[in-house]
């Protein structure tokens, strides 16, 4: 380990040098990277596609699937049969293209919009809507909100709210796995409000110093709930962060499918063979407001979405399919038919399942073992139901 | 007088603050022309402008932070954390730093702010939007930590935390934030920070509860006394200071206690109520101190009203007290 | 047997432990080559190597967070935080996300690791090295919380710890660090977590403490026996999960406890105990639970002796409690 | 304000983009300022500097005083007069040419080194003796270690040990300052250490987005503790982290007291000017232990200190002032005997005052009034210290 500062040739006469950064330094010095045009053209170097035809026909369809469920869950939210939802409409290729460049041993760490990710890794999509009812089929014990989902068997890790939280626990695991020696390469998600946070900082700082295997994904979506990108950082955009770090950075056209998949293909790349993590910045746009709590009347003029919907990651895809014959307008019904089926299906069999899990279990899991103090408290809130039913009822309950 | 929920009367103590004191200044998460993810800064962008209610980028730690460094520079900053769930990334700045500021320098230098975060279950928020953290910050010396459970009161006391010289925590009890209407004066005026209030006077035990906890010991009070059991009813409002003499008056009086909070019951402010009054009623009391509080688990989503201590959890807990 | 101080009952443990399991990897500040700062982590380096005892960047936050992620991974390990007082920044970290990550995925993962870090007073160290910061994670559900007082219990706890599945908080009484010396075994042992230990019996009145403070509640228990007062020790040595048999069973026979600690009073887990005596010892109890411990203020630099709730004052309490 | 993402010209065809980046890249772009080479020679543009030889000659005073201030009180520490002590050595030029750039009105927020900017902005070193003593003449009434003072008439600001902390106060005091259309600039002091915290990427990041009046001064001292600056960080410079915030850096000299005190001057400038902060990386080196606790032979070689001796700031601007003619070695022993006899003077005049603050000062100024909890607890502790003079004296209680 070189322990001296390199502090490189000093000039003489030299003048004063703070840099200053000419506007639209960075976005020259990292362009967007771009294969498939908006109207579906390819326009990068084919050699840099990395999914065949087949390949994008089934990514397009789990988008296709992503999108219904968004817009369903929205709906039933606004009934009243779920309590909250947050979705990734507009954004389906920043999470799906990245996810799927990822191996089968490979860990992800996601934000709160990367359903389609946990879906794509094996997660039966009855137990995600379980997980929204919070009800006994809910492979989480009904304890978190939401959209909180974890899929231990596909290596998706549990996601929480606070956040950017999760940064640091993917270079853990990537650290893990590099003294392991597993092949293992950690991808983890987060918004570009999430790189003001805490956890943004260390977590890009301890994987450059110990060039750890991991994909930093930004989802740059423009908006952290009201507060515009303008107001999160000064900085010209989101992958010139790397170099704080010493670390890859590169921008992506978020709604370009291909584009995200053959970046986070490379970073995932380079970073098995050594060469240390990559920030990539997936520039895409929050169409609809942050969650169903959020109406962005209040702050966003609807003028600034319009352009962003024309953009859409799947229109695009399905002209891009389209152009390469691989999908015509009857099969894109099919599919579209066949994700609208199968939700309805499935939305049933979840409803199915008794709205409660059972009382003991909110004291499993705490611990490995329920310490004694919890098996009392066990014991005081069975006595308290059975004394008075209201105790497990709010509405009898409420003033 | 105009009735108002608690987020109004927020809003009206913050908005005739900013209108008497040009430094108090407003900033935080979405606080800006968003008004607040419970909107209690709407229309504070439009009145004072972005310069004084100001959105930040999102990083509790920097909120905090800067906040300090206004405070010391003399504004009267009044930072929002939107959900007291996150206020753990400003931790170290809270307990380490605002808190300690002042002693530190002697005195030479000190840092007011009005620390206000909406706290506790029962929205649905699971995990990370239901939390209780004020133990954390009445163990902190240094910090003051207030939670009122009613509009006139949550009014009151903002403004006497804006006024104040040390740092206020400032809980917001967000399951009664709009169900909790009453009648609240036009203009201003204080609510002290540091006095408890007996919201109902009764003779066979007291009942210790604050923010929206309040509302479940009155009514578990309502209904004990439908069974001739005669509750007094303590509303906290300070947790620090404490209205050590109010709470020790009352026990004196009753010889039962019983303290209701939502935080888990292990170490929570329960339990140093609970040390107090049997250390300062110890020859006066008829039955241990009881606790009704949530339970030591993270904050559950689908079965959170069995975890919250609601009125049929403390009305048992009054049976059991009484005939001890 | 040979004779250890705490470091080094707690780098033998360390080492014994790395040995054991491959899966053991130590990491921290100035943990490597230097052996840490107060060296408990000495040789580890030269015997593990680099990969296995880390140095990491100054970020408590990004210790515990990529902690985390390893053990999550099937690692564990065994972050170390330089001084209890700076583990604020990690607090976040801690709590919302190490406590709650079993139970939030209904056991689908995990994350045991073992926090080690030197805590309290007496080496005045002012403000910032001094801190007992214990209450704020008993508080916190989902997590262990250990202190030993001596040797012996800190290798054999340290062993128990690391072979545990949940995340414990391993917090080391640096003020007795060195001058605490006992025989300890070669080769692994273990202490398990969660059983109290009676240091002393006797039947006038029950001493509780833990850590350093425990030295303290021995000497007055000397001093106060020279008085012809027989006061029964317990040496706590695990916060969470709490030993309550043990207490009860002492208090029940004694009638009569004082808590000792040095973090301030209001909030400290004296008054979880306090709380937790009264109610289930209250038909025995002679005195009030009383609390000897530092005050409500930060922790002082030159009065830190007059601050810290040492064995004259323990005494003089002990002669009150008695005479009830 | 914009909303919309700046995306740039998207180029066709072109190819991944990840920015690798070439070694030595931001050493060359941040080359280092320098405009005193070691042998005292001016080598920079003779118009940017920004000190008379007078001003030159009274900071050279200061650092001679701060040098002897510092060898003085570690060898108190191990005489056991004082507890603990952390100097500057080798660091003079960086703290005092920047503080010396600043103007009266601005405020300074330090790191806990910078005990030469304290007596710089008029804290009498008879008070700074006094902290380091925690005697009844220390004005932080005994409460904090040694080395953690604060003087508030020179809007020198209270130090505390966690690290960092301080960065986002500057910039909360900075922005207070706009808001108050006041002419303050703020400036703080971090090492590179104190780069990998949480509060230097929230501080830098709040600074940028409203381009606040800060200058940040990162003393990069090549070591925190025993953690080499390679371990702390993976970027080639601590300039180039101004890049992730939109930021203007720059890489100093660290031991040239007239480059430190340009690049400020001009960073200082800009900040008052609006158009928002600087980051300073001022290269020098940890020439001793951390602190007293701290003996660096347990990790550092000696051999890697050697050449930063040679560097010394000291030395270099003694070399500097002779080659202009303005001190002679006369006049240079007239100024280190004035300090020592000074400091002979001022240290007995500190000793001279009671070991302890009274002991009601323990519950003084946790609030502006103390509540009926601390004077109970004071009532408490009086009544112990009465009943058994051991409360105060360890001496008679310890085992
Ligand atoms: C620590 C923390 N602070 C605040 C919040 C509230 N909050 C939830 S999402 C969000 C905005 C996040 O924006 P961004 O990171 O850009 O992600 P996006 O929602 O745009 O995908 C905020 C402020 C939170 N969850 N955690
Ligand atoms: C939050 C926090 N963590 C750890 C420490 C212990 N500590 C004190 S100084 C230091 C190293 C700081 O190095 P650097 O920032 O480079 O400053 P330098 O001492 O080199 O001037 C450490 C780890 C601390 N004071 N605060
Ligand atoms: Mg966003
Ligand atoms: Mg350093």
């Amino acid at each position: 380990m070189r322990r001296e500062h390199e502090v490189g040739a000093v000039p003489r006469r030299q003048r004063g040098n703070h840099r200053e950064w000419e506007p639209g330094r960075f976005v020259k010095e990292f362009p967007l990277y771009r294969l498939v045009a908006e109207d579906g053209e390819l326009v990068g170097p084919p050699d840099e596609v990395t999914l065949s035809d087949a390949e994008v026909l089934k990514l397009y369809e789990l988008m296709v699937l992503n999108r219904a469920l968004d817009e369903r869950m929205i709906t039933l939210q606004r009934q009243g049969r779920i309590g909250f939802y947050i979705g990734s409409i507009g954004e389906e290729a920043s999470i799906l293209g990245s996810a799927a460049a990822m191996d089968e041993q490979d860990w992800i760490f996601p934000c709160y919009r990367e359903h389609g990710a946990a879906l794509m890794r094996g997660m039966p999509l009855v137990t995600f809507l379980c997980e929204l009812f919070g009800n006994a089929g809910d492979a989480l014990k009904g304890r978190q909100m939401p959209c909180h989902e974890a899929w231990r068997p596909g290596r998706f890790t549990s996601i929480s709210s606070p956040i950017s939280t999760q940064i640091s626990h993917a270079v853990g695991a990537a650290w893990a796995a590099r003294l392991k020696g597993d092949p293992m390469v950690a991808i983890t998600y987060f918004g570009e409000g999430g790189t003001s946070a805490h956890d943004f900082h260390t977590g890009l700082n301890f994987a450059a110093v110990r060039k750890l295997p991991v994909v930093f994904i930004c989802r740059n979506n423009g908006w952290a709930i009201s507060v515009p990108r303008e107001r999160q950082t000064g900085s010209e955009t989101i992958a010139q962060k790397a170099i704080a770090y010493g670390m890859r950075g590169e921008r992506v056209d978020g709604n370009d499918l291909l584009a995200v998949h053959a970046a986070t293909r490379r970073a995932r790349a380079r970073a098995a063979a050594g060469e240390g993590p990559t920030l990539i910045e997936c520039v895409t746009y929050r169409v609809e407001g942050h969650s169903t709590s959020d109406d962005p009347r209040a702050y966003r003029p609807a003028e600034l979405v319009e352009p962003w919907k024309r953009k859409d990651p799947l229109l695009r895809m399905r002209r891009f399919l389209a152009r390469r014959g691989a999908l015509d307008d009857a099969g894109d019904e099919r599919i579209r038919a066949g994700v609208r089926e199968e939700l309805q299906r499935v939305l049933k069999e979840a409803e199915a399942f008794a709205p409660k899990p059972p009382l003991e279990s909110l004291f499993e899991d705490v611990y490995a073992e329920p310490t004694p103090l919890l098996r009392e408290q066990l014991a005081e809130l069975e006595a308290a139901v059975a004394a008075d039913p209201r105790v497990a009822n709010p509405r009898h309950s409420d003033a | 007088m105009p009735t108002m929920n608690i987020i109004q009367a927020v809003n009206d103590a913050l908005r005739l603050e900013m209108r008497r004191d040009p430094d108090v200044v407003v900033m935080g998460e979405d606080v800006g022309k968003f008004g607040g993810v419970f909107r209690a800064t709407q229309g504070l962008y439009d009145e004072f402008g972005a310069d004084r209610v100001m959105d930040t980028p999102l990083a509790e730690g920097g909120i905090i932070g800067t906040a300090l460094g206004m405070a010391l520079y003399g504004l009267r900053p009044v930072p929002e954390i939107q959900f007291a769930d996150f206020i753990f990334p400003a931790f170290d700045q809270i307990v380490n730093e605002v808190a300690k500021y002042r002693y530190r320098s002697a005195g030479q230098y000190s840092c007011p702010m009005v620390i206000r975060t909406p706290y506790g279950g029962g929205i649905k928020g699971g995990h990370y939007h239901s939390q209780s953290p004020e133990t954390h910050f009445v163990h902190t010396a240094g910090l003051k930590v207030v939670v009122p459970s009613n509009p006139y009161d949550a009014k009151g006391m903002l403004i006497s935390a804006i006024r104040d010289p040390d740092p206020v925590l400032f809980f917001e009890p967000k399951r009664v934030y709009r169900a909790a209407k009453g009648e609240v004066p036009e203009g201003e005026y204080q609510v002290p920070i540091g006095k408890a209030k007996v919201t109902r006077e009764g003779s066979a035990l007291t009942l210790v509860a604050w923010g929206s906890m309040w509302h479940e010991a009155e009514q578990a009070a309502r209904e004990a006394e439908a069974e001739g059991i005669d509750c007094e009813v303590i509303d906290l409002r300070s947790l620090q200071p404490l209205d050590t003499d109010t709470l020790v008056q009352s026990v004196k009086k009753t010889g039962r206690a019983i303290v209701v909070h939502e935080a888990p019951r292990t170490c929570g402010f329960g339990a140093e109520l609970a040390a107090i009054l049997q250390e300062k009623c110890f020859l006066h009391l008829e039955a241990p101190i009881t606790r009704v509080t949530g339970f030591d688990t993270p904050f559950p989503y689908t079965l959170e009203n069995e975890y919250l201590p609601r009125a049929p959890r403390v009305l048992k807990a009054i049976r059991e007290v009484v005939s001890y």
